[in-house]
């Protein structure tokens, strides 16, 4: 019965519906994106209407927020969180810092294109996008989730050696555990 | 019958003149001459005792005089007892002694073993006299030869032990010599059986007061309380097998004198409470001054001391329990505390300030010596199942038998205090560090032969007490029978 | 205010004879001294005039005179003054003592400076790297490092914006202000 | 020649020859060490009949010789741990110094403890106690230079509960005249009102040292924590409960004979709850390992002790299985550590972690261990503190409930400290060249977990014996014939089929596990403890990120008020006081003659002047 | 005597009970809290979704046996104690093991489970686990105390450590344990603050402190089985709760009602207070708690 498609089909919108209604998010505060979060998730904006739900560690966390600029030191952190995640995972780039740089795009020190790096599915532009913005973007990520098109993860894992080496250049000290799933 | 207990007064007495003429002959013989004596004085009393355990006293008369007025010698199961002990003992210090390191010089070595023979003659005699006077004698030929081989180590120290021993012995002579000055007076008489039989005819005043000089005077010798201040310095300041001899032969003698006074000649109930007490205190400093102790010799001087007084206390119960556990008590002092003098002065013997901490980590480079000091520790404060647990219990069982329960209380609580310092030592020797300045010292092997007889005989009266009971069983009674004494004694013609 | 900040010009004068004073109105007290003296005037500043609080270390870089400028903000709690201790490092030999020893939040600063200009304290022990990670070549900070063509030739760039002009020339334009040629040099 | 003569000899001569064949020989050793615990145990097992007594004499005291069933039951734990134990022992002293002495004392101890048990009379009684004793002691000191201290201590208290047994026993004699145990339980009811609290107290002094008591535990930690593991087990498991077999045979069986027992009984059984209590509370500050089962093991024996002093059947009946539980899981447990300190060197919380895939068979060993220590349900220490809580309620001891739960409650946190600390936390780098015990070690180890398992599912198999054994100390038979249906019989007639219960639980759990297990094995890869969510910091090699130091302290914020108060304080207040009347002693030898010659006179003169009431 | 396999299906109903049962009540917990809040709040069913997206999520690594083990061990407690607890009064097809249910047993049986899950939370090597199961062992030493207490009394009054027969005295007197030992009540109401572990006594979780504690490295399966186990778990607690002190239920309505009513407590109180520190939560429960328990025995042993 598994291997029937039709069947596999039901389960899968099973899944992406119990999945897109349930998110459990990492926000990872790396810049002052990290201010919009709460806001988000309090009285007046009420995310976990949505099934938002805050997550403590990247083990228990089906979307990985990244409000913010990205140092190379922080992406270092944040390329290891995003590998600890477990499949399905989902990338939201939250700030103009992580679609282009912002007004850190000739530091030293930030990455200025977050997808070269890390598998994004949705971008939140604004520098700072507010509660609503991040609200859409969800809602957005929820449609992507839903029409099965949140695909990141599997992005990640085919051009795994591309995105290695882009992240290399940037992290001359790579120290990590193999990610191999 | 085999020999007369003459002998063991004659012999030793006879060996000690001869000694230093052998020397002129053949110089081995001093070392020679004192233990075949020794070994013959032993057999004798062995063969002596075993006739006495089945027909009865031997009384022997001295110069023709019958008594109450001669003087009579009285070889009983219990006189008889303590004089087999002394020799064995004595022997055994021979055996240690014969190559003990400052004697091997031809002068020393005579002088030493004259002063033993004399020693052994005295305390012996003690034992075995009949008559107060003639014992006194005795304890002065003691006491001369002791003064004598406590400073047998020319040294300042030895010289100050010595004189403390001389100043108290020769006080403990004056109130002896008063004791039996009253006495004679009351009763013109010196023999003891004689006194016994008169002595409910003299008014108390003098009675008590003559016991209370009695008891001063025999009390320096049996290490009773106040009157104990030579032990510790003596003892550690005479050579090793010394100390043995003082804890083994002349303090049994000391207490056979007392108990011989306070049992057989007078008749005054109170004596035996005063026992008991004056045990009690004598036990009780004498620990709680031990374990303060930082010199191996002073503790066991002390030790040796509060044994002593739970020895008086076992006669103070006065029953034939008592007795009974008082001598089993007294046997295993005098083989225990020997076997460890011998082990501890060993322990120590390269140590110049003789410290307690300088047996830390014997126990690896002298094993069998630690081994046996270990051994003497465990059985002298009453572990099974050696020698020294079966005294305990009887001692504890007449105790209780009598209703003594707060004296066994304060016994035992002494004798945890006893663990703790006997425990400690054994504590250093096997499980501390090694001192970096003590050069441990092979014993010789006489010394460690007379160490190994002792150990062993801790290790099977352990095992088979019953080898001992019964000897103890008739000495004890034969102490309890006042009358039976008198009479034997009185009765006794050509 | 004026006679307490006399006073402790005089005194400092009195001190230590190189150290040479600029006045400024306020609170405020400011020495230049050789880099030799700054420990024992540091210490002196705190044990002796009440100036128990480290506020800032920072560091300037002259790039025309060829000197770092590393400067100490210290702050008197009881007198409500501050002085500023002022020294002056050779650019190409950037060495000096470390004073954490006189405070223990030194080191914070120190670390940072270590890293972001390159003075190297001498004694300052520190585990790891402070802010940077894992850089290697010049220190970010120094006024002669090409920031803009680094992150040029190490980040990737998000197509459409290759033609933005440099913001500090946008300035310049607007506000009019003149500048040297030094600094056109290192911009774009 | 009688049986129990030959296996006395047994183990005596075994003793001797074990220690100087380690002369000749090391195989030669460990063989007979061995054999010297095993044929006496198979001669025990099979040719001594329970209530056949021979009669002997010694230096006048008549003795009497033989196993009741009451002491079989113990004779099962010390014949049974001292096997199991000696296996374990070779492997573990593979290596030291002082095997042979080690090996002389093991046998003497457990060659002393079935003397113990099969002296019917008090002189052998004390005899095998002393024996006992100090071959335990020369094993605490057997580390050597650090512990003489704890040597000391050990001793003392073991001297102080053995003459005030002592004591009891040449009181029971002057009033009896009898040293036969029988002959004083049968005069006991006719004593005096003091004795009948005197020689009670007295051998409860003697048997609670033994068996770690409140007041008297003090020397337990360093004692247990000091001696080779491979001892430990044997003096945790066994020889403390020498101590409760004493204090339910004289104790009890006096007790229960008098009206007025009922306060000594609440007394000893409060002391029981607190010395549960404390013991709990000090076993979870602990930071090494040897250390908190030591205190662990002086908790459990205040289990014991209320179970024993309540005296109910049931009470009784839960104390001993109680007992026979805790040889088996602290004997683990003991060898445990022993293990990880053979193969680590160390045994401190702090120090190692993360052995789990290193030694796993010990720590399946240590986790049935602690499962049964904790009381929880598959396993024998629930059936055990089951029947305690019922016998406490049914016999109204509603606070000693509390307590007791309060205790075993707060067991589970020093209970997860040993499997943390050692087990589980991060794999370091340090300990990864750790590979498990040798097999000798192991196995003995599993053996006595897979015997807290049994009888966890079978408890009748041992509650059984116990009941024959309470019979014969004068209980009433508790319903004997449920024992062989593994039905424990609640008095208010409930019940608890734990079989079904065990199968039951067994099977959810198995069922979950494979679930789990199969379901992700074939996508689910095992990754290193050090790739943990860390907020993206990734742990480098030497960092370590157990968290073992100050493990429970918040918890021991909560409880500090009583923490604050230790006994040794006391102890050691009452020591010093001690030492000054010591110095003051010492102080009246002053080393001066003049000094002497004074006291003489001064006698002298007391005595003229008293002479009266002296010698009047 | 029943067919066992009817017995089986009866135990398998029970467990699907509790499951629905303590879910929606975990999502009920949600909506109430966010309408307190004035939220909207995520939908009732939330929890279903939430144990389904994370069932659905793969578990691609394991920090080692115990990390399996952990969840299982949790998820055989609560099962296993809901098969000892009676569900409804005339419990014929809630049976379930045919056992009258010993309140010793239980109160065992429901410690084997967090230590399961505190040993496969040490296996994962994170410190924040550790510290975790720290705290959750010490307040758990801490609010057992008082439970035991409300638990003796009832054992004291009643003479039964049957739940079961606990249940009987109920409806033989006609009132409910809440009113006949009111003491009993309020120490095990005390208790239960803190077994629930909400708000002020959330100290084991503590996302903002300790990343989730326990479950820190714990997701997809694992977090499934142990939510669902909390949640069959919640349930038992509150059945118990309900068996003990409100006179037990009749039927599925009843109970449904008087386990909310309970189930409101814990959650109401958490609502309105921070968190404690670990060792003011040990000492809150050593001090009213205690005392109201002290007076539930006292007054059990003197009626």
């Amino acid at each position: 019965m598994m291997n029937d498609k039709n069947s596999q089909k039901i389960v899968d919108i099973i899944q992406n519906y119990a999945r897109l209604h349930s998110l459990f998010v990492l926000a990872y505060g790396t810049g002052c994106g990290a201010i919009e979060i709460p806001p988000t998730m309090t009285s007046r904006y009420d995310a976990e209407r949505f099934g938002i739900r805050g997550a403590a560690t990247p083990r228990q966390a089906d979307v990985l927020l990244i409000t913010g600029y990205l140092t190379t030191k922080t992406l270092k952190r944040v390329i290891r969180v995003y590998e600890q995640m477990q499949d399905p995972k989902y990338v939201i780039g939250f700030g103009s810092c992580t679609i282009n740089g912002g007004m850190y795009w000739d530091s030293y020190n930030t990455i200025k294109v977050l997808d070269k790096y890390l598998p994004v599915d949705v971008y939140i532009n604004g520098c700072m996008p507010r509660p609503e913005a991040v609200i859409a973007g969800f809602v957005k990520l929820q449609s992507l989730i839903r029409e099965g098109k949140a695909e990141g993860a599997k992005l990640y894992k085919d051009n795994l050696e591309q995105y290695r080496e882009n992240q290399k250049k940037v992290i001359p000290n790579w120290v990590m555990p193999e990610y191999n799933w | 019958m085999v020999g007369s207990p003459v002998l063991f007064i004659a012999i030793p007495l006879l060996a000690a003149f001869i000694i230093p003429l052998l020397g002129m002959i053949w110089k081995e013989s001093v070392r020679i001459l004192p233990g075949l004596v020794l070994v013959y004085l032993l057999t004798l009393s062995i063969n002596l005792l075993g006739y006495v355990l089945d027909n009865g006293p031997i009384i022997e008369i001295i110069a023709g005089w019958t008594p109450p007025w001669g003087i009579n010698l009285v070889f009983s199961a219990f006189s008889g007892f303590l004089v087999t002990l002394m020799l064995f003992l004595g022997l055994l210090v021979w055996i240690y002694s014969y190559r003990f390191k400052r004697n091997v010089d031809f002068e020393p070595a005579k002088k030493y073993f004259i002063l033993l023979m004399m020693l052994i003659t005295g305390s012996v005699g003690i034992v075995l006299t009949g008559d107060i006077f003639n014992q006194f004698v005795f304890i002065e030929i003691v006491g001369i030869s002791a003064y004598a081989l406590t400073a047998f180590y020319t040294g300042r120290d030895s010289a100050e032990a010595s004189f403390k021993y001389l100043i108290m012995g020769s006080l403990s002579a004056g109130f002896l010599l008063l004791a039996i000055v009253i006495l004679y007076s009351q009763l013109g008489t010196l023999n003891m059986a004689d006194i016994a039989r008169n002595i409910h005819t003299v008014k108390p005043v003098y009675k008590i007061t003559a016991l209370i000089f009695f008891i001063v005077g025999l009390g320096i010798e049996a290490e009773m309380f106040p009157l104990n201040g030579w032990a510790p310095d003596v003892y550690s300041q005479a050579p090793g097998p010394v100390g043995a001899a003082f804890a083994g032969i002349v303090v049994k003698s000391g207490v056979y004198a007392i108990i011989r006074i306070v049992y057989t000649i007078f008749d005054i109930e109170g004596a035996f409470d005063f026992l008991v007490i004056i045990g009690l205190i004598t036990l009780l400093f004498a620990e709680t001054a031990a374990i303060k102790q930082i010199r191996m010799k002073r503790m066991l001087a002390y030790s040796s001391i509060g044994q002593m007084g739970l020895v008086l206390v076992a006669f103070g119960i006065g029953t034939e329990a008592g007795v009974f556990a008082a001598l089993f008590l007294m046997f295993n002092h005098a083989i225990i505390k020997s076997l460890l003098f011998y082990a501890g002065s060993y322990l120590v013997f390269n140590s110049k300030e003789k410290y307690i901490n300088d047996v830390s980590g014997l126990g690896k480079s002298m094993p069998i010596t630690s081994f046996l000091f270990a051994l003497g520790a465990f059985a002298i404060v009453g572990l099974p199942p050696f020698a020294g647990f079966w005294s305990k219990l009887y001692f504890l069982i007449a105790a209780a038998d009598s209703g003594m329960i707060m004296i066994i209380a304060l016994i035992l609580i002494v004798s945890i205090v006893e663990i703790v310092y006997y425990f400690r030592v054994v504590n250093k020797i096997y499980f501390s560090k090694k001192e970096a300045h003590v050069v441990p010292q092979r014993p010789t092997f006489n010394a460690l032969f007379s160490m190994i007889v002792l150990g062993l005989i801790v290790i099977i009266i352990g095992f088979f007490p019953d080898l001992i009971t019964g000897i103890l069983h008739d000495a004890s009674r034969d102490l309890m029978d006042k009358t039976d004494y008198i009479n034997n004694v009185l009765s006794i013609t050509h | 205010m004026e006679e307490i900040k006399s006073k402790i010009i005089e005194r400092i004068k009195a001190n230590f004879s190189d150290a040479k004073n600029k006045s400024y109105p306020g609170d405020r007290i400011d020495f230049s001294v050789n880099k030799e003296t700054i420990p024992s005037i540091l210490f002196y500043l705190k044990d002796e005039m009440g100036f128990k609080h480290l506020s800032h270390i920072t560091c300037v870089d002259w790039l025309e005179e060829n000197e770092f400028e590393v400067i100490f903000i210290i702050w008197s709690p009881l007198e409500k003054l501050k002085v500023f201790v002022r020294t002056r490092l050779d650019r190409d030999n950037p060495v000096m003592d470390n004073i954490d020893v006189i405070w223990r939040q030194a080191h914070t600063y120190e670390r940072e400076m270590r890293e972001m200009f390159g003075i190297q304290f001498n004694g300052l022990e520190a585990p790891q790297d402070f802010l940077l990670e894992d850089w290697e070549g010049m220190p970010p900070m120094r006024r002669d490092f090409d920031t803009e063509g680094y992150a040029a030739e190490t980040f990737f760039e998000r197509p459409g914006r290759e033609d933005a002009k440099d913001v500090r020339e946008i300035l310049t334009e607007r506000s009019g202000e003149i500048v040297p040629d030094f600094a056109k040099k290192y911009s774009r | 020649m009688e049986m129990i003569h030959l296996i006395l000899i047994i183990f005596l001569g075994g003793a001797v020859l074990t220690y100087f064949a380690g002369k000749v020989n090391d195989i030669l050793r460990d063989a007979l060490f061995i054999l010297s615990i095993l044929v006496p145990a198979i001669l025990f097992f099979t040719n001594v009949n329970p209530e056949s007594y021979i009669d002997l004499s010694i230096a006048g005291f008549n003795m009497k010789w033989g196993i009741t069933h009451f002491g079989w039951i113990f004779s099962l734990i010390v014949l049974g741990l001292g096997v199991i134990v000696s296996f374990y022992a070779v492997s573990f002293m593979k290596g030291r110094d002082k095997v042979g002495s080690f090996y002389f004392n093991f046998i003497l101890s457990i060659g002393a403890m079935l003397g113990i048990l099969l002296s019917q009379d008090f002189v052998s009684f004390f005899i095998f106690w002393e024996i006992m004793t100090w071959s335990s002691y020369l094993m605490v000191v057997y580390n050597g230079n650090q512990v003489q201290k704890i040597g000391i201590k050990y001793f003392v208290f073991s001297a102080v509960g053995a003459y005030a047994m002592l004591m009891a026993i040449v009181i029971t004699h002057s009033i009896t005249g009898s040293f036969l145990i029988t002959d004083l339980i049968a005069v006991f009811p006719q004593l005096s009102n003091q004795m009948h609290i005197l020689i009670p107290i007295l051998f409860l002094i003697g048997f609670g040292v033994k068996s770690a008591m409140m007041p008297l535990h003090v020397w337990a930690p360093g004692a247990y924590s000091n001696t080779p593991m491979a001892y430990t087990s044997v003096f945790s498991g066994a020889l403390s409960k020498m101590g409760v077999y004493g204090m339910v045979l004289i104790m009890i069986t006096l007790i229960s004979h008098i009206p007025e027992g009922h306060w000594f009984r609440e007394v000893i059984a409060w002391m029981g709850a607190f010395t549960a209590v404390l013991g709990t509370l000090w076993a979870v500050a602990q930071d090494d390992a040897k250390k908190l089962l030591a205190y662990s093991s002086v908790a459990q024996l205040g289990y014991i002790i209320t179970g024993v002093a309540i005296g109910t059947e049931l009470a009784m009946l839960s104390a001993l299985f109680l007992s026979i539980l805790h040889a088996l899981f602290k004997g683990t447990l003991f060898m445990a550590v022993g293990a990880i300190e053979k193969q680590t060197g160390t045994s401190n919380f702090t120090e190692v972690s993360g052995l789990i895939r290193k030694m796993p068979w010990t720590f399946l060993a240590s986790l049935m261990a602690i499962i049964a220590l904790a009381g929880i349900p598959p396993l024998g220490g629930f059936v055990g503190k089951w029947m305690l809580y019922e016998s406490l309620i049914n016999s109204n001891h509603y606070i000693l409930v509390i307590m007791i739960f309060f205790s075993s409650t707060a067991a589970f946190l020093y209970c997860y400290k040993f499997l943390f600390g050692f087990f589980l936390g991060q794999e370091e780098k340090e300990w990864a060249h750790v590979k498990e015990a040798p097999a000798l070690m192991v196995v003995p180890m599993i053996i006595l977990a897979a015997g807290t398992f049994i009888l966890g599912a079978y408890p009748g198999l041992i509650l059984s014996p116990i009941d024959a054994g309470m019979q014969a100390i004068g209980f009433e038979a508790t319903q004997g014939h449920y024992w062989e249906m593994s039905v424990i019989l609640n008095q208010w007639g409930d019940q608890v089929v734990l079989q079904p219960i065990v199968y039951a639980i067994f099977a959810i759990f198995l069922f979950f596990f494979l679930f789990l297990f199969f379901k992700s094995r074939k996508n689910t890869r095992y990754v290193t403890t050090k790739d943990i969510s860390s907020s993206g910091e990734v742990p480098l090699e030497h960092e370590n990120l157990t968290f073992s130091q100050n493990f429970f302290q918040p918890f021991l914020r909560a409880v500090e008020p009583v923490m604050r108060r230790q006994i040794d304080k006391y102890y050691n207040e009452f020591g010093r006081g001690l030492e000054a009347i010591f110095d003051f002693g010492r102080r009246i030898y002053t080393g001066n003659g003049q000094t002497y010659a004074i006291y003489v006179i001064i006698f002298v003169i007391i005595l003229l002047f008293f002479k009266n009431n002296l010698f009047g | 005597m029943e067919p066992i396999l009817y017995k089986v299906f009866g135990a398998v109903v029970t467990i699907i009970l509790a499951f629905v049962v303590g879910m929606t009540y975990m999502g009920l917990s949600r909506k109430i809290t966010a309408r307190v809040q004035n939220r909207v709040g995520p939908p009732v069913y939330q929890n279903f979704l939430d144990a389904l997206k994370l069932i659905s999520k793969k578990t691609a690594i394991h920090h080692g046996i115990m990390q399996m083990m952990g969840p299982a061990f949790f998820m055989v407690t609560s099962i296993g104690s809901l098969m000892f607890i009676p569900v409804l009064n005339d419990g014929r097809f809630f049976s379930n093991l045919n056992f009258e249910g010993d309140l010793v047993f239980l109160l065992y049986l429901m410690v084997f489970g967090p230590l399961g899950m505190a040993l496969g939370a040490g296996q994962t090597g994170n410190p924040n686990s550790a510290i975790g199961v720290t705290r959750g062992l010490s307040q758990m030493v801490g609010f057992e105390i008082p439970w035991v207490m409300a638990l003796v009394a009832l054992m004291i009054q009643y003479d039964t450590t049957s739940i079961v027969g606990l249940m009987e005295a109920q409806s033989a007197s006609g009132t409910w344990l809440v009113f006949s030992s009111p003491f009993a009540f309020i120490a095990a109401v005390l208790a239960m603050l803190g077994m629930f572990r909400y708000s002020p006594f959330d100290i084991v979780g503590a996302p903002t402190e300790l990343a989730s504690g326990p479950v820190a490295e714990n997701g997809g399966k694992y977090l499934f089985t142990m939510m669902s186990s909390n949640s069959i778990f919640a349930f038992v607690k509150l059945t118990l709760y309900v068996d003990l002190f409100l006179g037990g239920a009749d039927n599925l309505i009843e109970l449904l009602i008087k386990t909310f009513a309970i189930y409101l407590i814990p959650m109401l109180y958490g609502l309105v207070s921070p968190r404690y520190r670990t060792e003011q939560a040990v000492r809150y429960f050593w001090g009213w708690p205690l005392f109201f328990g002290f007076l539930a025995i006292m007054y059990a042993v003197v009626f």
